[in-house]
């Protein structure tokens, strides 16, 4: 590493406790200029939380952060943007009561005579800054009525309206599809060539090789080590990261076929009949087998979501039907899906899943405990049990089993998500983005755990936005567009170009 | 190792167990009537009952119990019930009418009036889920049109109880101990039975934390709050019934008047959070017992009536300050300062 | 002023109540509402529900209907020149009833009736100092609503004399709210604060009758051991006197409904009337309540 | 350019009140007025102002439930200082509501800096100023002044026997003021960002604590503002007035369509709000049929048939 220039941020000795938890002990690494600089780790590393030290969300019980050499204390976000270091966090934090221009601009507005804000001024800043990543959005429609995905856009739009020295994006790309993270890298080149120093967190590895010049990695707070990304090995990186030898999930290839086949052979678990709804989906067909694991591909907005909530009835279809193993299911009665054995892990975590203030061990037992009712109770024994069994199992990164959920890493919450649908037994188990936020090493295990229910006879629908996973995972994989299934992939034929094929082909 | 982790859990839970705070509350009205007057805690038995304020501090204080109790659920699914204090004047009037007026046995009205004021709950509860009016709103209308059903119901008048079955529920004694007093336990260990030992009170802290994310859990909340405010709007029902029976009268016009307020604070003093989730109904037998001791404390310190409001304003934001962290922690600074200078 | 004037020519009153805070106000609505329709009268009907403004809005509501005359019975003393103004502007006569108004401008109304809330205070205590023996005589006052003007009323005409009498001293004086309940739990606590209750003085009969329900339970005997007074006179605090468990009542009557409407044809047609007519409120004891108890209806 | 879908619930508000007054000026005579039009602007004067204070606080997923108190504390201590302790009338308007303002931020203070919920101080403020009222004085102080008079004479004629009183025009003005402060400046647009998501809100590096403690005071302004013009309105000061104000304010509030949850509404619904409120009032004077206990139940059932009437709409909408 050469010292002889002055870093643009250096941060040095933090540590970091909340409550029990030791977040951060001694992280200490240097960001220059015109470098993008990733941070890794796996979750619950502290990956967040250091940003959140840099940018003044939280006091650091000690440790300094320097900007260009002086040192900073920022006791608010505020005070770290006004001295320069613009930051998208990690769950998009704008205001989906506002529009996308106020999300964009507010807090930095010019105001004139009586106080009063100069719109005009303030939406041809939000133009540039949409500019720059080559997006143009109605400026007056409201955030929430914007997909996730553009929402992130805007959070990113907000870091780059301020002239920052330093940019910090964590996870930017987790809810991004290809074109968008496309779009999203020429910026980050583009700003970096400007001479601007980013930190850039993900857990998408070609990402990260891709993009960063430097890496510094931590493991359970602790800082490890920090290396150019020239010439490093995805291998010894990754050693670094889990602290242990990596094996990665390999392509069955030609195996599958004979998985996807016997799977094609075993008894129907359920039967989707025309089911849809109006401006949801078009009349879904879909016949599900024992073991089967169905993917569904499509861009986003392609009405993968909307699929996974019709079947499990959190909206309401107007047409087709639903049966499971052979016997009709009312649609649109989430409880009543629960009570049949039909469960979506929803790709919302934050609004459609976690219960922040309940702890981990009653976050994963409240599908069980819900599917046998309220009068017939989950004994603390068997809660323990599961609480134990789940946590060890996905390796979740907490304090124990009676931590409030919030206080979980945003990966870590996500595995308490699947557990609490695995502990519920399921008979057929809808995942939308189960692996989104979760860090490399557990995506292979969920991977593998997928797998392996599949063995146990579990039928799976599979919802990920990368398209490697579903390739990896599914015995079947139907493609979507525009609303509408245009296409099927069976066994070894499901490749990502095969899918992006068809979904570029159809006329 | 982990019975070192054992240690630390116990000791944090002691001081983040929410029940420490209306405890303080409480320590600290029995020590300002330690200094004031002592006499405050003299209990005797009297016709063969327990005579003295503290067990007025419990008579008195059942009905305020019981809209508390209700109120805890129905705060814990994220909602709050304003139409008590309406539903109590109805319940009482209606029992009352019933037996006096048409001679029912109690045994036949009181469970009429029960199932009455929960069905104004469950008008309520239907309401706030099948309306999806906000639960201040829609309970508002209640409140304003109950003292009118209950003046309707006793012709605008006040009816008199001179039924003995009626009178004993405000004025029995049971082994010297007043019969409210066993009621509320009654309805305290029955309603914590239900919610502990069957998953009820973790669902409805689930609908009120994340009410979105219970209905992806498979978790019924229309139901539950419909049932939830009843519950609540039987209480009240019964609270009203108590009211009349202790004063041997039934008045549309007064009884509950801003009690519902009472029982927020009850709640709220005791821990559970007014954004819903968790809750704590012991907590807010703690509340309702703290609001009744201060009443009767600033009647023996004889402060003026009009005045009376100052030290409850006090005593609200001193406990509120207490179960605050940073209040907390501002404190222990202070203490650890001066225990290092001295 | 739209279509329907020639065919019934009925008088049209508005009249703006305090509320339906006790019986004593919903039999006095009562008495108001039957009179008018014994009469044929069109009574617009608004009640204040205790606050001012509430009826000051009615009053101008009113005005805007174009009522012949507006009856009000004001929740305070102060505060009604502007609206009077107004009604007065519009040719409209108001007839005061129950409590008065305080104001530099007498014309603003055209007359009076009702009680005198001190006078019932001064009553109260006149009857005690001639039927209450002792040399050293303790008293607890149970207070209205706080602020409200038969509260305020009732003990400035009961403390005048009793201040000229110095056996007699006024121990505890806190409020009751008017509640019955509130009146019992109130005077359980004093009950236990004070070895030696004389008298208890309550502002209306729902305090009394939770006071005594106190008494019995501490066991002692209301009427003997402690003398009750109180004001109004309901139908079940007679009841409670004739059973010697209150000593005394005040009554103040709530029925003007037949004198309110005598008043209001006079002014109306223009005839000659008594500007200010103060009910004469009558005192009750064991002596002659019961004699007089099959006569009341509230 | 699409309608925006802001609007909406003021659409079914504005549908609802225009019918509720149509259907009244139909059934009463005299009620299709400028005249009571006019008095739905001058008696709902104070409520409107601390509506639109209330609306603030709202929006920003808090509750004050201590105006009616404030307003009750603030006219008795006009009063006091006008008529017993001779202070000039603007002086005495200024003290209150300098007192008002530190009182406001006084609550938002602790709310703010100790994390409590606004809902409980509030409710210690609301018994504390009620004591406080009556520590100044229990009964009522009728004000007798000149420059009262002059004020209370200031009257816009707008119609045959209808005027806009002195209240009514501060009512109208503090309107615009508010939408003005709501759209266009910082504050408003913070109240809003604060109330839709105050993490967020933080992370954005937008002063949350300064906003939160600024709506408590604004609040405390608008109801010592509120609390004079009742004195305005009243002549007279009264530790009574203001009693259940609360309640009316917050439920004008949310008639006018803005949510309790926060960060979605704004003045101009509150106005429709008051105004319904007035007109509900107005239509229970006309009529003056209900024996009190009625009385009740038609205001109730009014309430509930306009509140279920705009849902539906509002749905329809969607
Ligand atoms: N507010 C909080 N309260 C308590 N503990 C917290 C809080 N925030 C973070 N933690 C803990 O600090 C540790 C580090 O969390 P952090 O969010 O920094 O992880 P991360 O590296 O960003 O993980 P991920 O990849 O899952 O987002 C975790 O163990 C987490 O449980
Ligand atoms: N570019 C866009 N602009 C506006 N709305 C969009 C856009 N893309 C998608 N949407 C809306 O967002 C919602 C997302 O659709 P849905 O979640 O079904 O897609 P998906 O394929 O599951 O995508 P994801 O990868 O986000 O899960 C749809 O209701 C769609 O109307
Ligand atoms: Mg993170
Ligand atoms: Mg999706």
């Amino acid at each position: 590493m050469s010292k002889d220039a002055t870093p643009l941020l250096k941060v040095s000795g933090l540590c970091k406790r909340f409550g029990s938890v030791q977040a951060l002990s001694d992280v200490s690494f240097e960001l220059r200029a015109g470098e993008i600089h990733s941070l890794l780790g796996e979750n619950g590393a502290g990956k967040s939380t250091t940003i959140k030290c840099i940018t003044g969300v939280h006091r650091p019980e000690s440790g300094t952060v320097e900007l260009n050499g002086r040192e900073i204390a920022p006791r608010s976000p505020r005070e770290a943007e006004l001295s320069g270091i613009g930051t998208v966090y990690q769950e998009v934090n704008l205001l989906p009561n506002l529009s996308v221009l106020e999300n964009i601009v507010l807090g930095r507005v010019k105001t004139g005579a009586l106080g009063r804000i100069d719109w005009k001024d303030a939406r041809r800043r939000a133009k540039a800054a949409l500019g720059k990543l080559e997006m143009d959005i109605d400026l007056e429609a409201r955030l929430s009525s914007l997909p996730v995905a553009m929402q992130q856009l805007v959070a990113l739009a907000r870091a780059l309206e301020v002239d920052s020295k330093v940019l910090i994006l964590d996870e930017p790309t987790a809810s991004l599809d290809e074109a968008e993270v496309e779009n999203l890298f020429r910026v980050m080149n583009l700003l970096r060539d400007k001479g601007i120093g980013i930190i850039f967190i993900t857990h998408f590895l070609d990402q990260v090789f891709r993009m960063s010049d430097r890496m510094t990695v931590l493991r359970n707070g602790r800082y490890i080590v920090t290396r150019d990304a020239k010439g490093l090995s995805k291998q010894d990186l990754l050693q670094d990261m889990l602290g242990k030898a990596f094996e990665e999930m390999q392509s069955r290839g030609a195996a599958l076929d004979a998985i996807a086949e016997d799977r094609a052979g075993r008894a129907t678990q359920l039967q989707v009949r025309s089911l849809g709804a109006p401006g949801k989906i078009d009349s879904l067909e879909l016949e599900l087998r024992e073991g089967e694991v169905v993917g569904l591909a499509g861009l986003l907005g392609s009405g993968r979501t909307e699929c996974a909530r019709l079947i499990f009835g959190v909206d309401k279809a107007t047409a087709g039907s639903l049966e499971l193993k052979g016997k009709q299911v009312k649609q649109g009665v989430p409880s009543e899906s629960i009570r049949e054995g039909i469960m979506l892990a929803s790709e919302d975590r934050k609004a459609e899943g976690i219960f922040p203030h309940l702890t981990v061990r009653e976050n994963m037992m409240i599908a069980l405990q819900s599917r046998r009712g309220a009068l017939n109770p989950v004994s603390r024994e068997e809660q323990d049990a599961i609480a134990e069994k789940y946590i060890k199992a996905m390796r979740i990164k907490t304090s124990g089993p009676e931590a409030k959920i919030k206080e979980l890493s945003g990966g870590n919450q996500q595995k308490v998500l699947l557990a609490r649908w695995l502990a519920a037994e399921p008979k057929v188990l809808i995942l939308d983005e189960p692996t989104r936020g979760i860090d490399i090493g557990a995506r292979a295990e969920i991977e593998k755990l997928i797998e392996s229910l599949s063995e146990d006879g579990l039928s799976m629908i599979m919802i990920s936005s990368e398209m490697d996973e579903e390739v990896r995972c599914c015995h079947r994989v139907l493609v979507l567009r525009d609303r509408k299934v245009i296409g099927e992939l069976r066994g070894s034929a499901i490749t990502e170009s095969a899918i992006v094929r068809k979904i570029a082909d159809h006329e | 190792m982990s019975k070192a982790m054992e240690a630390t859990v116990s000791k944090k839970s002691l001081r983040d167990n929410p029940l420490v705070w209306p405890l303080a509350g409480l320590a600290l009205v029995v020590a300002f009537n330690l200094v004031t007057g002592p006499e405050f805690f003299s209990v005797s038995v009297r016709d063969g009952h327990l005579y003295g304020n503290l067990v007025d501090i419990f008579s008195q204080g059942a009905r305020v119990m019981l809209l508390a109790l209700g109120m805890t659920l129905v705060i814990a699914t994220g909602g709050v019930d304003l139409s008590v204090g309406a539903v109590m004047a109805i319940g009482g009037a209606l029992c009352a009418t019933l037996v006096t007026q048409l001679g029912y046995g109690l045994y036949l009205a009181l469970p009429l009036t029960l199932l009455m004021a929960g069905a104004l709950g469950f008008f309520n509860g239907a309401m706030v889920v099948a309306g999806r009016i906000q639960p201040i709103i829609a309970t508002l209308i209640l409140m304003v049109a109950g003292r009118g059903v209950a003046l309707l119901i006793t012709d605008s008048d006040v009816v008199k109880i001179q039924d003995p079955a009626f009178l004993y529920l405000g004025k029995g004694y049971i082994l010297g101990v007043p019969f409210s007093l066993w009621l509320v336990a009654a309805v305290f260990t029955v309603m914590a039975l239900l919610i502990r030992k069957t998953a009820l009170g973790l669902l409805i802290e689930a609908v009120g934390d994340n009410e979105h994310a219970s209905r992806f859990s498979g978790i019924e909340a229309g139901r539950l709050k419909l049932i939830v405010y009843a519950v609540c709007g039987a209480l009240a029902g019964m609270a009203g019934v108590l009211d009349a029976a202790s004063v041997s009268a039934a008045d549309p016009m007064r009884v509950g008047e801003l009690k519902e307020l009472d029982a927020i604070f009850a709640v709220v003093i005791g821990g559970t959070a007014l954004t819903g989730g968790r809750f704590l109904l012991f907590g807010s037998i703690l509340g309702a017992i703290l609001l009744q001791a201060l009443t009767l404390t600033l009647y023996n310190a004889g402060v003026p009536a009009a005045v009376a409001p100052v030290p409850k304003a006090i005593v609200i934001v001193g406990v509120c300050l207490l179960q605050s962290d940073r209040f907390r922690k501002q404190i222990s600074n202070i203490i650890k300062i001066g225990g290092k200078a001295s | 002023g739209g279509g329907g004037d020639s065919a019934e020519k009925k008088v049209k009153i508005g009249f703006a109540q305090v509320g339906a805070e006790s019986v004593w106000r919903t039999a006095n609505t009562d008495s108001m509402q039957s009179e008018a329709k014994k009469r044929g009268v069109d009574l617009k009907f608004s009640s204040g529900e205790g606050k001012q403004e509430n009826q000051i809005r009615a009053i101008r509501s009113f005005v805007a209907q174009g009522v012949d005359l507006i009856i009000l019975s004001p929740i305070v003393e102060t505060g009604w020149d502007p609206v009077l103004k107004e009604a007065k502007r519009a040719g409209i006569p108001v007839l005061l009833m129950d409590r008065e108004i305080e104001t530099a401008d007498e014309s603003l109304y055209a007359a009076f009736i009702g009680s005198d809330f001190v006078e019932e205070g001064r009553l109260a205590a006149q009857w005690m100092v001639e039927n209450v023996k002792g040399e050293k005589v303790n008293i607890v006052e149970l207070e209205g609503t706080p602020g409200s003007a038969p509260a305020i009323d009732r003990q400035t005409g009961f403390k005048e004399v009793v201040d000229e009498h110095s056996r007699f001293t006024i121990i505890e004086s806190q409020s009751a709210n008017f509640r019955r309940s509130d009146g019992k739990d109130l005077m359980e606590s004093l009950l236990k604060l004070h070895k030696k209750i004389d008298v208890v003085y309550a502002h209306n009969d729902d305090m009394a009758l939770g006071a005594i329900q106190a008494i019995e339970a501490a066991g002692l005997k209301p009427g003997k051991d402690i003398v009750i007074i109180s004001i109004d006179a309901i139908k079940e605090a007679f009841e409670a006197v004739v059973a010697g468990k209150i000593n005394c009542i005040v009554e103040c009557t709530p029925l003007f409904g037949p004198l309110a409407f005598d008043m209001a044809e006079k002014i109306l047609n223009g005839e000659e009337y008594e500007r200010r007519v103060v009910m004469k409120d009558s005192v009750f004891d064991q002596s002659n309540a019961a004699a007089a108890i099959d006569s009341r209806k509230y | 350019m699409k309608i925006s879908l802001r609007s909406n619930p003021l659409y079914a508000t504005i549908g609802v009140l225009a019918s509720l007054f149509a259907v009244a000026s139909f059934s009463y005579e005299g009620f299709f007025s400028l005249r009571v039009i006019a008095n739905l602007f001058t008696d709902s004067s104070f409520l409107g102002v601390t509506a639109l204070g209330m609306t603030v606080v709202i929006l920003s997923k808090g509750i004050d439930l201590s105006v009616g108190s404030v307003i009750g504390f603030t006219t008795i201590l006009v009063a006091y200082l006008v008529q017993d302790a001779g202070v000039s009338v603007p002086v005495a308007w200024g003290i209150a509501l300098v007192v008002g303002v530190l009182f406001g931020a006084a609550m938002g203070a602790l709310i703010v800096v100790y994390d409590l919920p606004s809902f409980l101080v509030t409710l210690g403020g609301l018994f504390f100023a009620k004591g406080m009222g009556f520590v100044i004085s229990s009964s009522s102080i009728g004000i007798q002044n000149e420059f009262y008079d002059a004020v209370v004479g200031i009257q816009i004629q707008v119609g045959p026997g209808a005027y806009l009183g002195a209240g009514a025009l501060a009512f109208i003005l503090f309107f615009v003021f508010c939408l003005y402060l709501l759209k266009w400046t910082r504050f408003g647009r913070y109240v809003y960002a604060v109330g839709g998501n105050e993490d967020s809100a933080r992370l954005m590096g937008l002063p949350v604590d300064r906003v939160k403690i600024g709506v408590y005071a604004f609040n405390g302004f608008c109801s010592a503002f509120a609390g004079i013009l009742t004195t305005l309105y009243m002549g007279s000061g009264n530790p009574l007035t203001g009693v259940g104000m609360e309640l009316d304010a917050i439920a004008a509030v949310v008639i006018g369509g803005t949510l309790l949850t926060g960060g979605i509404g704004g003045a101009t619904g509150t106005l429709l709000g008051v105004l319904t409120f007035a007109v509900i009032q107005t239509i229970l004077n006309f009529d003056g049929r209900f024996k009190p206990a009625f009385l009740r139940i038609a205001i109730a059932a009014l309430l509930l048939g306009f509140i279920l009437t705009q849902r539906a709409l509002a749905r329809g909408k969607e």
